[in-house]
């Protein structure tokens, strides 16, 4: 089943990298995050899920389509110089990077791959969640509503127009 | 209240200023009027709760007094520590004496972002009343570098025409000093933690340690470093020129009077006790360091065209009057140096003053822009002359009085020719200083539009005149000063010569085995 | 079947999106596509952090990755707002034609 | 019984007064302030100096009131001394000071305004205070206090005219020409510190005189600084410089303090010192030089003179050349002698020249003077009867206590070098000053027609001084009297005696034998009468024929003379320009070239470096977020330890 998600994932993500029209990437990152919900509820984790599609899928990914809808920008056009260096050497610190994360994964494992373990209906419950929020992380949470206030305001104040005379 | 007032009076001292800062950030950005009387009204009010620290302080009591103790980060061992003897309590009455003068000064004369200006002030006396009060090394180091900060400020907005490169040089070479002392301070505190097993950054705590041999070279060099860039010492000299030229006349005043002598104080208050040895054995180098810069001072000041330039170097000069004197460490020359310490800030605060009351008239420094205005402008001519004698060491005003005991002090010392070559300075201050007056004052009146101006305003001969009263007073009663310097002198020096011993053994702790070895054969 | 995942296959998938979008972000030239390839990425760690906490059986993981959507929410609506803003300026969002801060 | 202190305050209140307010409240209150206060302290110091003397003033009268300066070991009291020295200073300075007071406000009544005249009546009260503080003090450092308040007042009024650019200069060079004497004095009273432990008068003196030989190593250096100190202010050779040019301000003040006070401040500390001086023979024998070679030196520089007031300025500085010489020789009593009658005749010549100014609207050159002793008779009469005394012509002042430094010189011995200068310059001195007489008063007036209609005898307020001086040059001399009119003649030698102790190892000069004490004076008298004829019959009776014959047969050499030996430009060469150069040379190179130079390397450097690492900055996003992966990278490799 994980790997059935993982796959899709993957695959949307993939599509997402390569689409030239940003409406199409939006929709692709859509998909891979559903599939990304669906690993989440096999990691015990149903709450975060449920967070990742309505906010993610849902509400953050949608303000991407306003905006490009709002800008109103076609594909891209390729480019006459195509930065030969700038891509090779992107290329060659992907790869490289993607190496380095696979050998740790193999050095870290010094034992077997461990299985996962805990009891799902503890762990991923919501109200053990919540309980936990607001005892122990309750001054972070109020941290993080500040600064959600403080991106509302800095994002009115950016994107405003510049003092436009006002009538 | 009143006990509240009476035990913390040197917190109240060095926060004063910085609430009435708060209190003017309050104010709209336009209300100037207000701005500038405000901030006066703080200053004078610092000035006025700063006289009962000369009054009670106890002139025969070995240490320091009015001391306040609480923890600030404990972790660290840093604390809030204040406190205050001979030497700094005569400083501190300079800096509230100067800082009302200077913005009584202002009052008419800036007119540019007067609100920040007065802010600039204000965060600048508890820069300064911070740094001569501090007890504790990093609180000491946090009060030296907000002094720094509001001067950069005042140079670089309300400054004249080159404001933002003297600025520049101003904070570079005071951060590249301050900066090595900061890290001295910490290798310091660290060796405090590895000996005792505490972290203190108490200076009393930290006068304990003995450091020897190349450690204690290469700490003192960072001591003295910071602190020579501040007198500043000869030839670390050149940011001082451009600084005082290009300051506002308030800043200039400040600067001279104040900042300078704070590179003096942190050298007896840190350097020495700290490295007696270190410090004694490397005095000789800073007498001839200071030697040089009397005479040196004395003669750039002469080449001058510029009024403020050339009082500027006098500066120098005098500075580095005080700088032999504390390298000769006599009874007589430490006092003289530290009485120097307060005659110069009068003087040259007076100086640059009444410079600054021609060039808000005239809007020149040039020297040859002037000549004759004695007669137009009498009551500024007669103060700048008495301005002059103070500094040039007339008996009867307090130059002259500090010039002595410096030069007395030193020739009783071993380095009787420091003496010497720094009593030319008597006839090569009273050259410039002249010329300086002839040129400007006597003479005909060669530039017609100089016949037009006005004579010193109320405000200004107020500040002058604070000014003038003190030279006479100190120059007829040096005494009241010198009384409380006594006890303070003869504590450091009985402080550096005890550790002194103290080096010795550490250093040389073989006496014993010595002689053994030398049994044994 | 549920509990029989091994925490090196969520790390793997982790790592694979987290690469897929490095290229994303490096590669394309679109500012949202590049704002959504880093989107991915942070998705990723969140996998990751998510397969250590239900590995270990804590909590805490579910509630880092709570945090961090929350920040990633004001992120995005920062930096869509940064967007807005830049385009009205400049006409465009393709990145290699925006270099205001060229020597 | 007044306290001492008393005495200069009252001057000085006088100078608050006039200096603050003297502008305000117009001529009438500044006289009153400025004469009343000077009479005032003359009356003060009077009223203590009569029952002093008449109490036969053998001991000293210390008052103390108080510590001024306490540091270390070093404890420097307030303190005023009355004994026989300070006594006789008190006396005439009071005295001649009230009278130039009273003359100052007939002579500078006309041509100022209110603020200046407030000024200069200010100025001179203050001068007043200061010398009193030098004369009375007890300490060398409170005698340094008058000593360097009198120097400025003489900087103020030499420049009292300040708006004329030779004033301002010379007052300027005034004070720096005295600064390098105090620079001297400085140095003396350091090096008195060091030996005594202490500054003052009593505490010095004591020792010094109770154990000669502990101390005398030290003394001859100490006495050499402090012969410096005395140089600079009573304008010696090679420090006079200042003296001639200081004319350049109100005659009155020429009078009061560049002939008979201030300068003579160095006379006075030499002898007040004298115990010390007597105690380093190399020291003396340098003051009798420099005393020596300056009376002979300044008297010539004054034959070739034609201002007035140049004239007496150069014949102030030859005699106090005379009156060093004086105390080199040991003849301290003769100097202060000297001192004394120095004062009445030389106050009252440049009273008398000030009159001659007066008169003349301000001439100064005796070549456009000339039969001026009709239409000033008493300026006329006064000034031959101080030129008489000057010269040495019995029965007047300046012969007896010019004899008394002959007969010093004489007793001596060696090879009585010291003497035959001595002598000659007596003879000079007699020539240059009839001479200035001949041309001023004698002979037929050659000035314009319009000076001539504008002659006129100066107001009392000018003349009495005058008188009163004339009255002094002849009397003044009679409490000096020879030991050949009986031993108890000499009054002032007897009256002074307290101040000069027996010292142990120092031995006395043997009086002369009556006889040759006779003598002496004989020739003294006739060199000076000598002195008088050529001048008369030269410049009164020939015209100035025959000095012009001699002139014009040597032009070089009086040339030199009458530009003063070109010293001023030696000095110019030798130290001024080199100055400049120096100061200038310090500030361009050493400052702006090195110091700044280095600096700014430093800051050139960064910046440099500044301007090639800012290519990295493209601008482009996906650059930096490039760089920022390779750095990822790199730093990842290494922390795996593949790097």
């Amino acid at each position: 089943m994980f790997e059935v998600f993982a796959a899709v994932a993957i695959v949307f993500a993939a599509l997402m990298v390569l689409s030239r029209n940003p409406v199409r990437s939006v929709l692709s990152l859509v998909v891979a995050f559903f599939a990304l919900a669906g690993c989440y509820v096999l990691l015990f984790s149903p709450f975060i899920a449920v967070i990742q599609v309505i906010v993610y899928a849902g509400a953050i990914l949608v303000l991407f389509l306003f905006v490009l809808m709002l800008l109103n920008v076609g594909p891209e056009r390729p480019e006459k110089t195509g930065r030969p260096i700038q891509t090779l050497l992107s290329g060659i610190a992907i790869v490289l990077f993607a190496g380095f994360l696979l050998s740790a994964l193999r050095h870290s494992g010094s034992a077997a791959p461990r299985a996962l373990a805990g009891e799902p209906n503890v762990l991923g419950r919501p109200e053990a969640l919540a309980r936990e929020l607001f005892s122990g992380y309750l001054l972070h949470f109020e941290a993080v509503s500040i600064l959600l206030l403080s991106a509302l305001v800095g994002a009115f104040v950016l994107a405003r127009r510049d003092r436009e005379p006002r009538g | 209240m009143k006990t509240l007032l009476a035990e913390h009076l040197l917190t109240v001292l060095v926060f004063l200023p910085t609430a009435g800062a708060i209190l003017l950030l309050l104010l709209p950005r336009s209300a100037a009027g207000v701005a500038k009387v405000g901030a006066l009204t703080v200053a004078t009010l610092e000035c006025v709760l700063s006289l009962p620290l000369w009054w009670h302080f106890d002139t025969a009591l070995r240490g320091f007094q009015f001391r306040e103790a609480a923890p600030w980060i404990q972790p660290l061992g840093i604390s809030y520590l204040l406190g205050i003897d001979g030497i700094s309590l005569v400083l501190i009455l300079l800096t509230t004496i100067l800082t009302p003068v200077s913005l009584l000064f202002s009052l008419t004369h800036v007119e540019k972002e007067v609100r920040g200006f007065s802010i600039a002030f204000l965060i600048l006396e508890t820069g300064v009343i911070g740094t001569l009060v501090a007890l504790d090394l990093a609180l000491f180091y946090v009060f030296w570098e907000v002094m720094l900060v509001p001067m950069y400020f005042i140079i670089g907005i309300w400054g004249g025409n080159r404001r933002i490169y003297a600025a520049m040089k101003f904070f570079l070479f005071t951060m590249a000093g301050s900066l090595l002392m900061f890290l001295a301070i910490l290798y310091v505190a660290i060796k405090h933690h590895a000996a005792t097993g505490v972290w203190s950054f108490a200076l009393e705590d930290l006068y304990r340690l003995t450091f020897t041999g190349t450690t204690a070279v290469v700490l003192f060099a960072a001591f003295a470093l910071a602190f020579a860039i501040k007198v500043p010492v000869f030839p670390l000299h050149t940011w001082l020129p451009d600084a005082h030229t290009e300051a506002p006349t308030a800043g200039s005043i400040i600067l001279a009077g104040i900042l300078l002598k704070l590179g003096v104080y942190g050298y007896l208050r840190f350097a020495l006790p700290l490295f007696p040895g270190t410090a004694l054995r490397y005095a000789p180098w800073l007498g001839v360091l200071g030697v040089i810069g009397v005479v040196y001072g004395a003669l750039v000041a002469f080449a001058q065209h510029d009024m403020k330039r050339l009082v500027a170097y006098s500066s120098v000069s005098h500075l580095g009057l005080v700088v032999i004197g504390v390298g000769a460490f006599t009874t007589i020359s430490l006092q003289g140096s530290i009485l120097q310490m307060v005659n110069h800030g009068l003087s040259t605060g007076a100086l640059f003053l009444l410079v600054g009351v021609l060039y808000e008239r005239r809007h020149t420094r040039e020297i040859s822009a002037y000549g004759g205005v004695a007669g137009i402008v009498p009551v500024t001519t007669a103060l700048f002359l008495v301005a002059t004698l103070s500094s040039i060491g007339l008996p009867g005003l307090n130059g002259f009085v500090g010039e002595f005991l410096i030069l007395l002090g030193t020739w009783t010392s071993p380095h009787r020719w420091w003496s010497v070559a720094a009593a030319t300075g008597v006839i090569l201050s009273a050259i410039y200083m002249l010329t300086l007056v002839q040129r400007v004052f006597w003479n005909p009146v060669t530039h017609e539009e100089n016949r037009r101006l006005t004579d010193i305003r109320w405000s200004e001969l107020v500040a002058a005149s604070v000014l003038v009263v003190l030279m006479v007073w100190i120059g007829v009663r040096p005494n009241d000063v010198l009384d409380r310097l006594r006890v303070s002198v003869d504590a450091l020096q009985q402080a550096v010569a005890n550790k002194q011993l103290v080096e010795a053994q550490v250093s040389n702790p073989p006496e014993i085995a010595k002689g053994a070895k030398g049994e044994a054969p | 079947m549920i509990g029989t995942i091994p925490l090196s296959e969520v790390l793997i998938v982790s790592g694979a999106l987290f690469c897929i979008g490095l290229c994303g972000a490096l590669l394309r030239r679109n500012a949202i596509q590049i704002f959504l390839s880093i989107e991915l990425m942070m998705n990723s760690a969140n996998l990751a952090i998510l397969g250590y906490g239900a590995s270990l059986g804590t909590r805490e993981g579910q509630i880092v990755v709570f945090f961090v959507i929350a920040i990633a929410a004001a992120e995005a609506a920062v930096g869509l707002a940064i967007f807005v803003a830049l385009f009205r300026h400049t006409e465009t969002i393709d990145v290699n034609r925006i270099n205001l801060l060229k020597w | 019984m007044i306290a001492l202190w008393v005495i200069p305050v009252i001057p000085l209140v006088g100078f608050a007064l006039n200096g603050l307010l003297g502008t305000r409240l117009g001529k009438g209150f500044v006289s009153a302030v400025g004469v009343g206060s000077a009479g005032l302290a003359t009356l003060a110091a009077y009223s203590r100096l009569i029952p002093y003397l008449s109490s036969g003033g053998g001991t000293p009268v210390i008052e103390p009131y108080g510590s001024w300066i306490v540091a270390g070991s070093l404890s420097i009291d307030l303190s005023f001394r009355l004994d026989p020295l300070s006594a006789l200073m008190l006396s005439f300075v009071t005295f001649v000071g009230f009278l130039i007071h009273v003359y100052s406000v007939g002579y500078m009544h006309h041509d100022e305004t209110d603020a200046g005249y407030a000024r200069y009546f200010a100025y001179l009260n203050l001068f007043l205070f200061a010398m009193l503080v030098l004369v009375l003090a007890e300490t060398f450092l409170l005698m340094f206090v008058g000593w360097e308040g009198v120097g400025l007042c003489s900087y103020l009024l030499v420049g009292y005219y300040y708006d004329r650019e030779y004033a301002a200069a010379a007052g300027k060079k005034a004070f720096v020409v005295n600064r390098i004497g105090d620079f001297g004095f400085l140095l003396g009273m350091f090096g008195l510190f060091t030996t005594f432990g202490s500054l003052s008068y009593s505490e010095v003196f004591g020792k010094a005189a109770s154990n000669p030989a502990l101390y005398q190593p030290a003394l001859t250096l100490i006495c050499l600084c402090l012969f410096v100190g005395a140089v600079g202010k009573s304008a010696q050779v090679p420090l006079y410089v200042w003296l001639p040019d200081a004319m350049a301000g109100p005659t009155p003040v020429s009078a009061l303090i560049h002939a008979a006070t201030m300068v003579t401040a160095g006379v006075y500390m030499v002898t007040r010192c004298n115990v010390l001086f007597r105690l380093a023979p190399e020291a003396m024998a340098v003051v009798a030089g420099i005393g020596a070679f300056t009376a002979i030196f300044a008297g010539t520089i004054a034959v070739a003179q034609n201002d007035i007031k140049k004239v007496l300025a150069y014949s102030t500085v030859s005699q106090l050349g005379y009156m060093f010489l004086a105390c080199g020789v040991g003849a301290y009593v003769a100097g202060m002698f000297h001192v004394m009658t120095h004062a009445f005749f030389k106050a009252c010549l440049f009273l008398g020249s000030g009159s001659v100014i007066h008169a003349m609207g301000g001439e100064q050159d005796m070549r456009k003077m000339g039969g001026l002793k009709s239409k000033l008779p008493i300026t006329f009469w006064t000034f031959l009867v101080a030129t008489l005394a000057i010269a040495g012509i019995p029965p007047l002042a300046g012969f007896f206590s010019k004899d008394a430094i002959l007969a010093g010189a004489f007793e001596a011995g060696g090879l009585r070098i010291l003497w035959a200068v001595g002598l000659f310059t007596a003879g000079l001195t007699a020539f240059y000053m009839f001479r200035l007489v001949s041309l001023t008063f004698f002979g037929r007036f050659r000035g314009t027609p319009d000076q001539e209609h504008h002659l006129h005898e100066s107001p009392p307020s000018m003349t009495l001084p005058l008188i009163v001086l004339a009255i002094l040059s002849v009397v003044g001399g009679w409490v000096g009297l020879p030991a050949v009119f009986g031993e108890n003649a000499n009054v002032f030698a007897r009256f002074l005696a307290p101040v000069l102790p027996g010292l142990k190892g120092v031995e006395e000069h043997a009086a002369l034998p009556h006889a040759t004490e006779w003598a002496l004076m004989a020739v003294s008298v006739l060199v000076a009468a000598a002195g008088l004829l050529l001048a008369w019959s030269w410049y009164a009776r020939g015209e100035g024929r025959t000095p012009a014959r001699i002139a014009a047969a040597s032009p070089g050499v009086y040339a030199l003379v009458a530009d003063k030996f070109r010293i001023d430009e030696l000095y110019g060469v030798l130290f001024v320009k080199p100055f400049y150069w120096l100061s200038r040379t310090l500030w361009k190179v050493v400052d702006v070239l090195l110091i700044d130079g280095v600096l700014n390397a430093g800051a050139f450097v960064v910046e440099l470096t500044g301007d090639l690492l800012r290519f990295l900055q493209t601008g482009n996003v996906r650059n930096y977020a490039l760089t920022f992966l390779l750095g990822l990278v790199a730093l990842l490799l290494v922390v795996a330890g593949w790097i």
